[in-house]
């Protein structure tokens, strides 16, 4: 397919429903390389934050370590922030959701982060479904250390030296899938377009959203013979899902122009609309999507779109039956069982 | 017999198959003793296994309330053929081997003259009395305390009592058990002069006390504490704890509509289990983790980011014998120093030391507190002697009035009155700085990490302001001290002749010690450390006494090393005591290292046979 | 000027931005002077991050041979208009800043008026004479080189041929880096007196001498020691460990059918890199993995499984800053005790302190004879500074007569000659038991675990058994100090006035710390320990001198807690100087430090500005 | 279906080509619990040994932690045994493959072993196609820690106190097909006739081979409720494919009695003759295996067999270029390059 770079909205100075303009969810900036895929991702959350009208300090942003995992730094200065450690992200968010769950958590990776020494955390935090939306900057490269093929690397991608790679990838799209997650995405940080509604989907998804986006490394993975370069992607892009988040406050307009949409009600009842670009494509029918994904993967192309969400899906504090009420804020008082309880408690022991 | 009448005075170790159902038998034993008054303790010392070795159980009657291990038995109650062997030899000179006579006992075991032989054909009696294999299996156990009701004079009435208790509505239960005590009993009196001249006598002494294990008491102290977030993964001897755990969470922590106050996860891993425990601190709520020395291992590297983040947390550590997998049932204290001294780079860790269960409950508490006003991970350092062990202890004791000490978190009105709020600022010149939760404010928002950060929270590569922040987190850890529980001190009467500093369950077994060096004449002061940093009474403590003997249970003396690198004292003047094959420590074990170290010090004295003391099992 | 002339003794920051091609200028500068005969060293201080950030690098010229850091800097070479602030603030009092005058300088930064400011207008100067954004921002690099040359009076015959071995075939490069360095030179001798008091002038002193880092030396000393399986996981300062590796190994371990005589597994995390360490160890291998601090926090669960399993392998740890993240480009001694004392539970490891890249690939070599020989981890404690700066050291030499030292393992002709192999039997009695290798017979096969097991390998959980393998374990490791090297210990001439000791990378500004005060009269012995355990020579130097002063780069001093711990010094001998801001040491570091705990000491003589040393960058 | 308990043969005394017999390829005692899958496994790893005439010795049997990790001391007793730590056996046996790639690698493990604390070594070893047997005594439990569920728990499984499991289990067949295994089997501890042939192809396969054991834990998995339990497995249990090894020694005869099979050659040149028992199943077609394995189940059976085979692939060492030579065996004077080529190498250094 032939890429559109998408129009940049400059928004800057409208408003959203909480008053906040763009600026207002911004962070520091950003010391990646100049042209790097990851600033492009973060201009599209502070746009899907700003979008979505959520207030800054609500969000909790975490990462792990990796050029990818400084970037929560570059977003949401009113956020809460936790650059944790190489690949163990998904626990500490975990934690931090298990003592709030009314907050909203967006964890930043990469691909070393979460498929080479996070891999365990990664799929064991898909398994527990936990609130969280996950967004992988795929780069195919070890970037902060500068070059080394991560596990997202295709075979007989080329490094910035020359070697070949002849290990099989870890595809995290088939991994979540597989893992029965319950969102599966992939964008392409070039793709501001895509991207953002993908991310209004995805914090909007009660459970753990995957969001992989090819993001590409100008510095060591963007040259020829890479398959996570700029060009590469470009060229082998295929848009499987178009998303569309309606928030609930908007009013739902039928959108009478395109055919063949899927509408999926999310857990605060606002509607994300799944446009798909080929005939018969169904993003709620997990195996079919894993099979089409599979077969896109071996014509060589790199399916993108939101290419799977399940609605509805028990996250963890729905398996652990946690009041709703957010664990931190639970008075002492009713957390105590008391010296009367305990002294009766005392009998059993003797 | 000759044997002069001994009360509330002995030790019996009962030789089994594991997975066979004695452990409730034991525990009958247990209780029935206990709830005649008479101070008791049991070891259980078990397999790294399922199902079909051998086990054993230890139970100490002491009259005198000594409830460490005495490896010295009395009685062997020798259920397993296959460690018959072993167990014959294991018997005091002058002791009683009680063993299953339905069939004949090997000569060359049957051959010891300085034992009493007692053959109770308990499997044949079980056939005669009950129906299916399982439960002449099960019926068997309750027998052999049938003859020990009857060899120690046991009183019948609380058995019964207890039997009534624990299966209330089950009558055929209540008189299956009782009539295998009859057998086993009636058997004995029959063919035995009961009771034998060790025997148990009535006494008030269990009073205000509960059997509990040191796991058990900690999670309940972690629910008191108001602990909300569990993260672990299971490793012996740490499991019981969040088995514990969710017991009581069950039990007093589900809302009028059900729901649950607080969460538990089974985490896939150790790295999982602290890193959970870590964001849900952070996160705002107690939380806290349970694990052995792998799991620790494992821990280090998100240790030092919550030491070096300050981020305050708790780590229960149950030690087993280590390093590696080491012999995961059996206890030691080896991982002192990678607590405390867990990551890489700089780091000083808080722990606290129980000695006990009861402050098993009570550490849970103050952990808590520390680590909330310290900012910083806080170890409880525990070992499988106390967490899984049955000790006598005060019933727990719980003040109304304690809050918990969340220590200095901003809340959203004081964040909306302040210009700006930073981390890391050394506001009151303590070294503890304020902290804020997520979601609270805008203002209170900041940016945690593990790399290079200045007292603003600002990353850093500059050598001056990382060094600020890391000198104020020496200084605050080092301040700790200051609410770390004194340590227990207990002189002797007059000038003493050498001091010993212990640690943690070697407690009674030390005190015991003490106790047969005042008969002998020989005055020693005791001191245990309750935690880390070092309250600065240790140091005095030491400085009193020209030789300090510090008893442990490791290969190299962890304890006397911490001392010496965080305390001023003179290397002569601490002497290392150690320990470390795995059992419960002694009395005599203490006495002989003390001797071995000074020859002119008296040994323990001696009614029966030590040489292979604590070489067994 | 008034100053006086200084030959061969100065030193130079250049900032920068990362990413923009100055190392190879700095390079360029370094190698000319080091081949004009006179002793240098560079010291990148370079942020953690790829592109775009501020990165200094340091060059050290020393006619005396002294190649410490020397953060007071004659000359700053400012190209990063973001530092100006603190470049200006660098320089010494007297000294020159060198900026590109393209743009006028701030006059808040032109106002100092006790240096010398150089304006070039090098931006301008490159857009006249390059074409194209890229390259002229590369000749700007090469154009300030060319101002040095002017100003330092390099000889530029040196620079044209180095110029010339570079390029080779590629004449335009060589033609355009020329023309770029006369860009520089040129106008500097148009504008300013050219050269100036400090200046080089051509010696012989580097003849037998190469450039090198450490992490390169001890790659090509696995190489050398045989070594044929290494895994790793990326981290800064290590990873170019593993590029030199297989750097190395591409060249020299092919087979003549162009199969490899190694393999190099990039693994997916430290556990897993130690895990194949050890599998590939225990299969027979000379196996090594590489990392930095946080690495080993992470395989300190596999630590103790090779320690009790008895295991030899080999671990490189680079040292960073920690705990946690910390500053990942910058170097510090923080990982001594977490190296040697990793895992839960009672251990050891031995480890080997090289204090430059020379010693690297000796000590590599070390390493793995000792492993095998002790069957043990062995840690090579490098650091950032040591593995990543370039360091002039003497041409590594090789002596064709050595053969790996593979310790006891039995062959399959000694198998079949015996009646049984037990694996941790004490055969010789010293300590160390023979081992077998997979696949090699039959009667060798054993079963190796981390569980506890007797000393015939047998699975066990008794006190006795159990203790016995342990005790003969921290015996052989402790035997180990029979072929650490022996410390390096250089005397004062006649009874000194008090000792320094100290490890790694400390060595060269200890040295010239020393030579200082010897100018100034004061005696000072010198002790720095090669590896642990400590040789016996250790504490018999401490016990020499009242007072020793333990020099290193951690804030709790991690090697006078060792020689507290495992010599018998009284603490009251060894005083802690640290410094761990995370830049290489400096003479100054170390006579302030002694200073300020003795304060009869004489302090570093100062030739210009010193307040903000060390706290920057 | 109906379950045929596999007729026991007593090949006691007869003596393999190596002369050797059964006895000669077992170990200690097993200290498990009478009636623990994990024994039955144990046998059928003997038989498989014996019958394929491997020298005990020849063999290198590694594990982590549990009760199935125990297991390696119960068999081939003249084997080197390595009992690791909890969930790293994947690396160790890597690395002892890397020095020796001549020896034979059997690993054994448990689901809490592989997919709760080993999760990320299990997938990038078979990411490294690292020439090993991978046995997984899949239980559903941690049976040494006494009895908590694992990440192989199926929802809705009781655990025997009563809790039910309610996240998703992590099926290790479809992760190793999902992650590019080249070999992947489910098999049964109670279905020796179809374990022993897995295992014999198993252990001629080059590369990665999975075989996921369904072993149940008699003492905290075998109750009513349990989906791993005997009963359960037996009563759900659908058999896909018939696996039948012809080593190389034998002469291959056609098989005229049974259609529609599947040949394939093993790297040593002996055959795998796999019978599929539902018409069109292709176990080298990755894909549809996969699929058929969802509906199946889906269909709340368990699907078994070797169920995926592709040979061929290149191993760690072939992605590696290694030489042929197992690296422990090259000599010393072909290592080290020298004190000439070091001189040499000097002169780039100034
Ligand atoms: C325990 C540990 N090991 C290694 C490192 C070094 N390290 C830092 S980032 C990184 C890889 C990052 O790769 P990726 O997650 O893909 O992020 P990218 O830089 O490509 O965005 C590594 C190996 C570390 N910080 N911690
Ligand atoms: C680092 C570490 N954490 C925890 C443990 C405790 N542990 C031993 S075995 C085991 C689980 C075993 O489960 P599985 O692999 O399924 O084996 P099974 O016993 O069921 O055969 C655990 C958690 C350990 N040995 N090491
Ligand atoms: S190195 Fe690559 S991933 Fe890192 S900031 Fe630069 S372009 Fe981005
Ligand atoms: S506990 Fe379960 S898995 Fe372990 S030996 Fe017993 S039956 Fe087997
Ligand atoms: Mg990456
Ligand atoms: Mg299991």
């Amino acid at each position: 397919m032939t890429f559109v770079k998408p129009a940049v909205h400059h928004k800057r100075l409208e408003k959203n429903a909480l008053g906040l303009t763009v600026r207002d969810y911004e962070g520091a900036l950003s010391t990646l390389c100049a042209g790097c895929g990851h600033d492009s991702v973060t201009a599209a959350i502070i746009q899907a934050f700003w979008h979505l009208s959520i207030a800054p300090h609500r969000v909790v942003k975490l990462s792990g370590i990796g050029c990818s995992s400084k970037t929560p730094t570059y977003f949401l200065r009113e956020a809460h922030g936790f650059n944790s450690v190489h690949g163990r992200m998904p626990s500490v968010a975990t934690g931090a959701n298990a003592a709030n769950r009314e907050l909203l958590y967006v964890g930043i990776s990469g691909d070393g982060d979460s498929l080479s020494i996070g891999l365990g955390q990664f799929c064991h935090a898909i398994r527990r479904n936990v609130n969280l939306t996950y967004i992988l900057e795929n780069n195919g490269v070890y970037g902060l250390t500068k070059g080394q093929f991560s596990a997202s690397a295709d075979v007989g991608s080329k490094a910035k030296r020359g070697e070949e790679n002849r290990q099989q990838p870890i595809d995290p799209v088939m991994l979540a899938l597989t893992l029965g997650a319950t969102f599966v995405a992939r964008s392409f940080s070039g793709d501001k377009a895509q991207l953002v509604p993908i991310l209004e989907a995805a914090f909007k998804h009660q459970g753990f959203a995957l969001v992989d986006v090819i993001s590409p490394c100008v510095t060591f993975n963007d040259h020829v013979g890479s398959t996570k370069s700029y060009m590469y992607t470009r060229e082998h892009y295929r848009e499987l899902v178009e998303a569309d988040l309606v928030p609930l406050r908007k009013p739902i307009e039928a959108d009478g122009a395109r055919a063949a949409t899927t509408q999926v009600r999310m857990h605060d009842g606002s509607l994300v609309t799944l446009r798909g670009t080929e005939p018969g494509y169904d993003p709620t029918d997990r195996d079919r999507v894993y099979m089409r994904l599979r077969e896109i993967a071996k014509a060589g192309e790199i399916a993108t779109g939101l290419l799977y969400v399940e609605e509805g899906g028990a996250d963890m504090h729905e398996m652990s039956a946690t009041t709703e009420t957010p664990l931190v804020e639970v008075p002492f008082e009713e957390l105590c069982p008391g010296a009367a309880a305990l002294d009766k408690l005392m009998s059993q022991f003797r | 017999m000759g044997e002069p009448i001994r009360v509330n005075d002995f030790a019996i170790r009962i030789a089994t198959v594991n997975g066979t159902g004695s452990a409730s038998a034991n525990g009958m034993l247990m209780q029935a003793i206990f709830r005649m008054g008479i101070p008791i303790s049991g070891k259980n010392i078990f397999p790294s296994n399922i199902q079909g070795l051998p086990t054993w159980y230890e139970i100490r009657v002491s009259g005198e309330g000594h409830t460490a291990r005495r490896p010295e038995f009395d009685i062997v109650v020798a259920m397993n053929a296959e460690t018959y062997g072993r167990d014959v030899a294991d018997v005091r000179a002058g002791g009683w081997l009680l063993y299953d006579s339905t069939w004949p006992l090997d000569p060359a075991l049957a051959s010891r003259s300085d034992i009493h032989y007692l053959g109770v054909p308990l499997s044949a009696l079980c056939a005669e009395g009950f129906e299916g294999a399982r439960t002449r299996l099960l019926m068997k156990n309750i027998a052999y305390v049938g003859v020990l009701v009857a060899l120690l004079d046991l009183d019948m009435e609380i058995v019964r009592g207890m039997l009534e208790e624990t299966f209330a509505a089950k009558r055929h239960l209540i008189d299956a058990n009782l009539s295998a005590i009859a057998l086993g009993a009636d058997y004995a009196r029959a063919h035995f002069a009961c009771p034998l001249p060790i025997r148990a006598q009535t006494m008030d002494a269990t009073r205000d006390h509960i059997m509990i294990d040191g796991n058990t008491a900690a999670a309940l102290g972690c629910v008191y504490a108001g602990a909300t977030v569990g993260a672990w993964y299971p490793i012996t001897p740490s499991t019981s704890l969040f088995d514990g755990f969710t017991r009581f969470c069950k039990k007093f922590r589900h809302r009028a509509d059900g729901k649950a106050n607080y969460i538990i996860l089974q985490a896939e891993d150790e790295l999982a289990a602290i890193g959970i425990t870590i964001g849900a601190a952070w996160g705002g709520a107690r939380a806290f983790t349970s694990t052995s020395g792998a799991g620790v291992s494992l821990m280090n590297e998100f240790l030092g980011l919550a030491y070096y983040a300050e981020i305050g947390c708790v780590i229960f550590d149950v030690q087993r014998v280590g390093p590696s997998t080491g012999m995961p049932t059996r206890t030691q204290q080896g991982d002192i120093l990678s607590n405390i001294y867990a990551s890489h780079g700089d780091t000083a860790h808080v722990a606290l030391f129980p000695a006990d269960p009861g402050e098993c409950f009570t550490m849970a508490r103050d952990a808590f507190d520390l680590a909330e006003r310290y900012q910083t991970p806080v170890f409880v350092v525990s070992d499988l002697d106390i967490g899984m062990n049955d000790w006598m202890v005060p019933k727990l004791k719980w003040d109304d009035a304690y809050r918990p000490d969340r220590g200095k978190v901003l809340s959203a009105e004081q964040l909306e009155q302040m210009d700006a709020f930073y981390r890391y600022l050394d506001v009151d010149g303590d070294g503890v700085a304020y902290r804020t939760l997520p979601g609270v404010h805008p203002k209170g928002a900041y940016f945690t990490r593990g790399s290079g950060h200045d007292k603003y929270g600002k990353y850093t590569e500059d050598a001056a302001k990382y060094t600020e922040v890391v000198d104020r987190i020496a200084r605050k850890v080092r301040s700790a001290k200051e609410r770390i529980p004194a340590p227990v001190i207990e002189r002797a009467d007059g000038p003493a002749d050498f001091a010993i500093v212990t640690v943690g369950g070697c407690d009674r077994a030390v005190r015991e010690a003490i106790a047969a060096y005042a008969k002998q004449g020989v005055r020693v002061d005791y001191l245990r450390v309750l935690g880390f940093p070092f309250a600065d009474e240790v140091e005095a403590f030491l400085r009193e006494h020209a030789i300090n003997y510090v008893v442990e249970q490791n290969r190299d003396g962890q304890l006397r090393r911490l001392l010496l690198l965080e305390t001023g004292i003179e290397r002569d003047r601490i002497a290392s005591v150690v320990d470390y094959g795995g059992l419960p420590l002694s009395k005599h074990a203490v006495m002989s290292g003390i001797a071995r170290l000074r020859p002119d010090a008296a040994a323990p004295e001696s009614t029966g046979l030590h040489s292979k003391l604590g070489a067994r099992a």
